[in-house]
């Protein structure tokens, strides 16, 4: 655990109790089985946003607290550990980057604030395909009049058919694949022309399908400058790859620690199954993966807070060891609880969807080992 | 012409004349939801399976070796070889499906007495009766002989208590066939073995959501269930080496039969990639993907070469030989690499539940993968099988 | 094992016992220390050839017993095992392959007795560079008067050395990395203008780089068409892979079988080191690997007696698997036997570094998969 | 200004005065071929190596923090550190390499008695005394408590016989510290620890040469070598516990140096496969083992990273972190991988043992490989490093 200040440790200890207490995977389990199709439990989100986490990015000015993104992870790892759904990751993290980066003060003033309180929730409408590739970003943007009109469909969006205003990543100019020519826009959930159809994913999350056919929207919707938008679009992207390897982390921790005790605990042979060498030396493999995980995402939090030239590297290293991390762990989980990890009253197999799909959102590890294999020139 | 010639050629004339067509061009199985595994239950969508089975069974060749006398078809094992090879030849579907053929059969021939024989294999034949394997307990899984079902001798019955878990459609079946304690004071030396219908007072049989949605397997339940004492197959005390015999049949029926989704049937690997990564020159445009994939299908190629190898051994060598014991679990690691392989090439489309935005193969894909995590603890788990291997056939010894 | 003829199982035995007791790790051990730079030992190789080994490839008609690549992959596997050098793959199989599926009568003619009485030895120079890489073939033979001048170099050229004839791959159109444009040549060892540098291999088996300083050719040296050669040399390269996997499946088998009599033998904390139980399923997973290695080479080997349309896709397979097969078992001989493993004086260090060449002549496990997916089309 | 501040405008003028050009600039390490290990046998290529050392020891600044008493720097923990980065700072290399300053010293300072102290510490500083490590024997590898060399009690002196095995460079030390049995009715407790003169008659140090061709251990046999009773470290059969605790300072030694090749140091793997695999449009031009490549090296950061963190972590914390134990098994791993890399990323020019045809880097390549499988056996094997991790930090339970 990175060196925390007295603030971060409290928030910690309130993101742990609150879990804990609050929102155990019994909560998400009841989620998932009800009737809610929203993907999260707005009571619990106004409860996280009464404690200020939807603020934590957000500078005092706009209403927030003006933490870090070290502190915004410490709350997500927590977040992880009980599969907490909520629009923590999409609003707080997510759209706040995007507005912080990119919005210019007319912008933040209109939604920081609500985000701050929770009056309104944003997501980020990047990918098109069947897999995560912001420079393929193809939807088309075309000039008409004063404005804009934006044409094509966004394939995953997280908490995309709850949101209140959308990130949308555009093109301009240029074609699928070229860094210049995409520009961010800001468009309303609820903006015609906007068709939105929530996804079932396995994770019981939100995500969503949208459609834009023909959607106006005025020039002051854009979000930082025409045709440039690829640079601060992979940068809102990294911020939130550190996030979600936040989360997995926690993720990973909670479920190999559940497997752990298991081992401890189950008689198999007239032993506890914890002192099958074999088993030792898995559950040796996978807490040292964990370490060496918790030092990449620490690493990649602290460089987006300080904004350093390494944030691609840090980040695209951090986003595929949680990956790899969660996908080992998540079949030890099932692998070692035996049958009892493949029944769906287990909580094993809750993690396993979780981990399916953290693993492939804003990039697998194989799309992130590519990534950094360029950003270091091979 | 040999004596096989001449009857290849009567069965190639018997199958053109009694193998409806619906029931011909498939992989072997019968098109998924027509699958036939008989029993009380058994209701027909497709009229055709039930007069497959009607005529293959008056023939006996649902249970081709078995004796004429328990209703088998009472073929020499080279027949049987030309009996499959003419289905094969014209893609009959297998007509029943059945544990009671793949595993309760073969343990009673060998252990079971002529009236256990002459009442129940006959029926197992014609599909009457649908069978459930009651073997692992909520406490004992990978170690089996823990099992704490007790069956007391009630005198001029048996007095059954006890809890089974992973009894595979129990909900659906007539008759178990079932593992239970005679002998407290021993642990091996204390297990029976004994069938008894599942319609007897005080059995119940609840089904196990999985983690893929689907529920194939059962929690089942015994409370003072009362079983006759002619019910009981082999000695008192003497089920562990006749449970030990039906597993290698279980394990056999696995690793030759591949898990649900299979290999090679269905969708192939690297055309799921190209449609959903894209090529380039024909390649499959991600590099990575591409190295993990051949790799892949390279090692299901070695496998499906050594299930051939060892076959062919078998047939000329007396015996199987000891490697086929690494086909469960070299068959369980590859079926679970290939679903993996399958949900990432799909990427976010090989992530949904259900519903709008997914078209069923895909929806199939995360289920199968899901599913398949199942594949190294069912039928006894990689670690158990790879200390089998270990001990049995590398001559490893335990701790002293 | 596959279902071997009468005569296939008394070539096997005679292999078994010669190996053993004529040929032991021990022979090439002492070969390794001796003054000897030739890379194997001639008095064991004209024993080879009176049992007939040079020949089983050969046809009667010219010396052999005309047998097939099965027969000769049972020797190789029982050479593999005691790490026996010989140029029994460069001449028996290699060079005798490429004048059976290329060769006139009048070249059959010449080299083939010899060949079979064990008094020429043999060649193929492929590679270039630094990897196996025959279609980036580039050493360019020149239509001059009535023959050729061959100029360009060789890298890496098993027994180049010592071999009275090479098969040389030469470019006569074209450019590297073209299929079309290559051509093979039968080029005397000792022709004037061919420089041969003996390497100094890790594995202490024979390896040459061979240089071509302008060196005039005849036309009647060419083996097969003109422009025509790339197809007869992949054929040639592919029973060459066949015949090495085999190699490797005896050197996988030996060094597997020596660890496991060590887990049986080797005391530590008053126990067999075999009854700990991570050690016990490793050895599991080698003898699983090696079974499924076992069949890719004999359906290797089998293909090309047959003559199938799937030898590309089964040789590829077979060196592919042998080729991992050798890297995890001889990384695992050292391990298990601990300290003991890393002298020169143990076994455990001469099996690795044989591995290491093997894996890498006639394409790595990567160069093999690449060539199954481009063979199976993706 | 603070203490400290004035400390390191002390030390920093002080290198600046003393410190020889050809020792600044380093890695931290001197070049290769011209290490310093100290001890009676000790030559200088470099007239300056021997300055340098000269002029540190007399600050005691080889062993910043042992007291002043033993020749040492008398630092304190703070002020070592600033020792440390001023020295990194201009690129100092290390005066001095020594099992004495790594391992004996520490373990002297904590378990040695005054006499000890003052005979031994001093010679260490000064790299006089060069020391090697009696600890596994043939017998006697990862149960390393299972040694037999025998100690006996012959009055006025211990008479010492047996063997020991991968004693590092013992051909080139003068004294050892050693492990042998005094008690032969029990395990543990019946080791002792002590200290000899090589020089002693009956001491024969044979090199190993390993598969690498290198030779830096050796064989050591003792033939009734008579050793002064006042050389016994700590109490009689109570040096079980001085040896775990020098394991310790061994590890940390090894997991936080590297290995002999390292990390980063040397050639990049990334530049390697450019040259001999080439490149297209700036990339590796094999997706294969780029892929793997780029998986290594994030692992490697990842692993970097880590030790930075758990040191950050050890200092504001009350010690170090029960995470430390992976570091020696992932390092092991990450080098060997690493090492395999190159080898194959250099195709056939990484296959040469020696002589014409291969670069001295191509030869290295290959023999680092080789060494490198050392890694995961010396200091204790990954099997023992995971058993403890699994045992002592995840608190699982050996069979009961």
């Amino acid at each position: 655990m990175a060196v925390l200040s007295e603030e971060q440790v409290m928030l910690q200890e309130a993101a742990k109790n609150w879990t804990r207490e609050v929102a155990p995977v019994t909560a998400f389990r009841a989620l998932r089985d009800s009737a809610n199709r929203e993907g999260f439990d707005r009571n619990l989100w106004r409860q996280m946003c009464e404690m200020g986490w939807a603020g934590i990015l957000i500078p005092e000015s706009y209403g927030g607290s003006g933490l870090d993104f070290l502190s915004i992870g410490l709350v997500l790892e927590e977040t992880g550990r009980t599969l907490t759904a909520s629009p923590l990751l999409s609003t707080a993290l997510v759209a706040a980057t995007a507005l912080l980066l990119a919005g210019n003060d007319r912008q933040k003033g209109e939604w920081l604030p609500k985000f701050a309180a929770g009056e309104a929730l944003g997501a980020l409408a990047v990918d098109e395909g069947a897999h995560h590739a912001p420079r393929r970003v193809a939807l088309t943007a075309r000039r008409a009049g004063a404005g804009f009109v934006l044409s094509g469909t966004k394939s995953f969006v997280v908490d995309g058919a709850v949101a209140d205003i959308l990130v949308v990543a555009a093109r301009t100019s240029g074609k699928a694949g070229d860094e210049n020519g995409v520009t961010l826009f800001l468009v309303p959930g609820n903006h015609p022309g906007v068709v939105r159809t929530p996804l079932h994913m396995a994770d019981s999350r939100a995500a969503a399908r949208l459609q834009f056919r023909d959607v106006d929207v005025t020039l002051d919707t854009v979000l930082g400058e025409v045709d440039k938008g690829f640079g601060v679009l992979d940068a809102i992207l990294d911020r939130s790859r550190a996030g979600l390897a936040a989360e997995m982390l926690g993720h990973a921790a909670q479920s190999f620690e559940v497997t752990l005790d298991y081992l401890k605990t189950r008689t198999q042979f007239g032993q506890l199954i914890g002192a099958f060498q074999v088993l030792q030396h898995r559950a040796a493999r996978m807490y040292t993966e964990l370490e060496l995980t918790r030092s990449c995402v620490e690493a990649a939090l602290i460089a987006c807070d300080r904004g350093s030239t390494d944030v691609p590297a840090l980040c695209s290293l951090a986003k595929a060891r949680a990956g790899d991390l969660v996908h080992l762990v998540s079949n030890e989980m099932v692998q070692m609880h035996g049958g009892i990890g493949m029944t769906d009253a287990h909580d094993a197999g809750l993690y396993l969807k979780r981990a399916r799909v953290s693993e492939a959102t804003y990039g697998s590890p194989a799309f992130h080992r590519d990534r950094y294999a360029r950003l270091m020139g091979y | 012409m040999s004596d096989l010639e001449s009857f290849r050629s009567e069965v190639r004339s018997w199958l053109d004349a009694n193998c409806p067509p619906s029931m011909r061009g498939t992989s072997g199985r019968p098109a998924q939801g027509e699958e036939v595994w008989g029993g009380r239950r058994q209701t027909y969508k497709n009229p055709e399976a039930k007069l497959w089975l009607e005529r293959m069974a008056a023939k006996g060749w649902t249970a081709p070796t078995w004796p004429k006398a328990y209703g088998g078809g009472g073929l020499s094992r080279d027949e049987a070889k030309v009996l499959d090879s003419e289905m094969r030849r014209i893609g009959a579907a297998a007509p029943l499906l059945s544990f009671g053929l793949w595993m309760l059969g073969p343990v009673l021939l060998e252990y079971g007495n002529e009236q256990q024989k002459r009442e129940h294999l006959p029926k197992i034949v014609r599909g009457e009766i649908r069978w459930c394997q009651g073997y692992s307990e909520p406490g004992a899984g990978s170690d089996l002989a823990g099992l704490r079902t007790r069956c007391e001798d009630r005198g001029d019955h048996y007095l059954i208590n006890g809890q089974k878990i992973w009894t595979s459609y129990a909900d659906q079946a007539d008759w178990i066939f079932c593992l239970v304690r005679t002998d407290t004071s021993k642990k091996h030396e204390g297990i029976s073995f004994i069938l008894f219908d599942m319609a007897t007072p005080g059995v119940e049989a609840r089904p196990i959501r999985l983690i893929s949605g689907s529920s194939p397997f059962c929690e089942t339940f015994f409370t003072d269930v009362k079983v006759p004492k002619e019910n009981l197959v082999g000695r008192l005390n003497g089920g562990w080496e006749i449970a030990k015999r039906l597993l290698q049949y279980e394990r056999q029926n696995i690793s030759a039969g591949g898990f649900g989704s299979g290999f090679g049937g269905g969708l192939e690997l690297e055309d799921v990639a190209k449609k959903y990564v894209g090529e380039v020159d024909g390649r499959i445009d991600d590099g990575d993907l591409r190295a993990r994939i051949a790799e892949h299908r390279m090692q299901a190629r070695a496998f499906a070469l050594t299930v051939r190898r060892l076959a062919d051994e078998a047939k000329t060598a007396n015996g199987p030989s000891p490697a086929v014991s690494i086909l469960k679990y070299a068959a369980a690691r590859l079926n679970q690499e290939r679903c993996e392989l399958l949900v990432e090439a799909m990427g976010y489309q090989g992530l949904g539940w259900e519903g709008e935005g997914f078209g069923p193969a895909e929806v199939q894909a995360m289920r199968d993968m899901l599913r398949s995590k199942g594949n190294s603890i069912e039928g006894g788990t990689s670690e158990i099988n790879l200390n089998v291997v270990a001990k049995r056939v590398l001559g490893l010894m335990d701790h002293q």
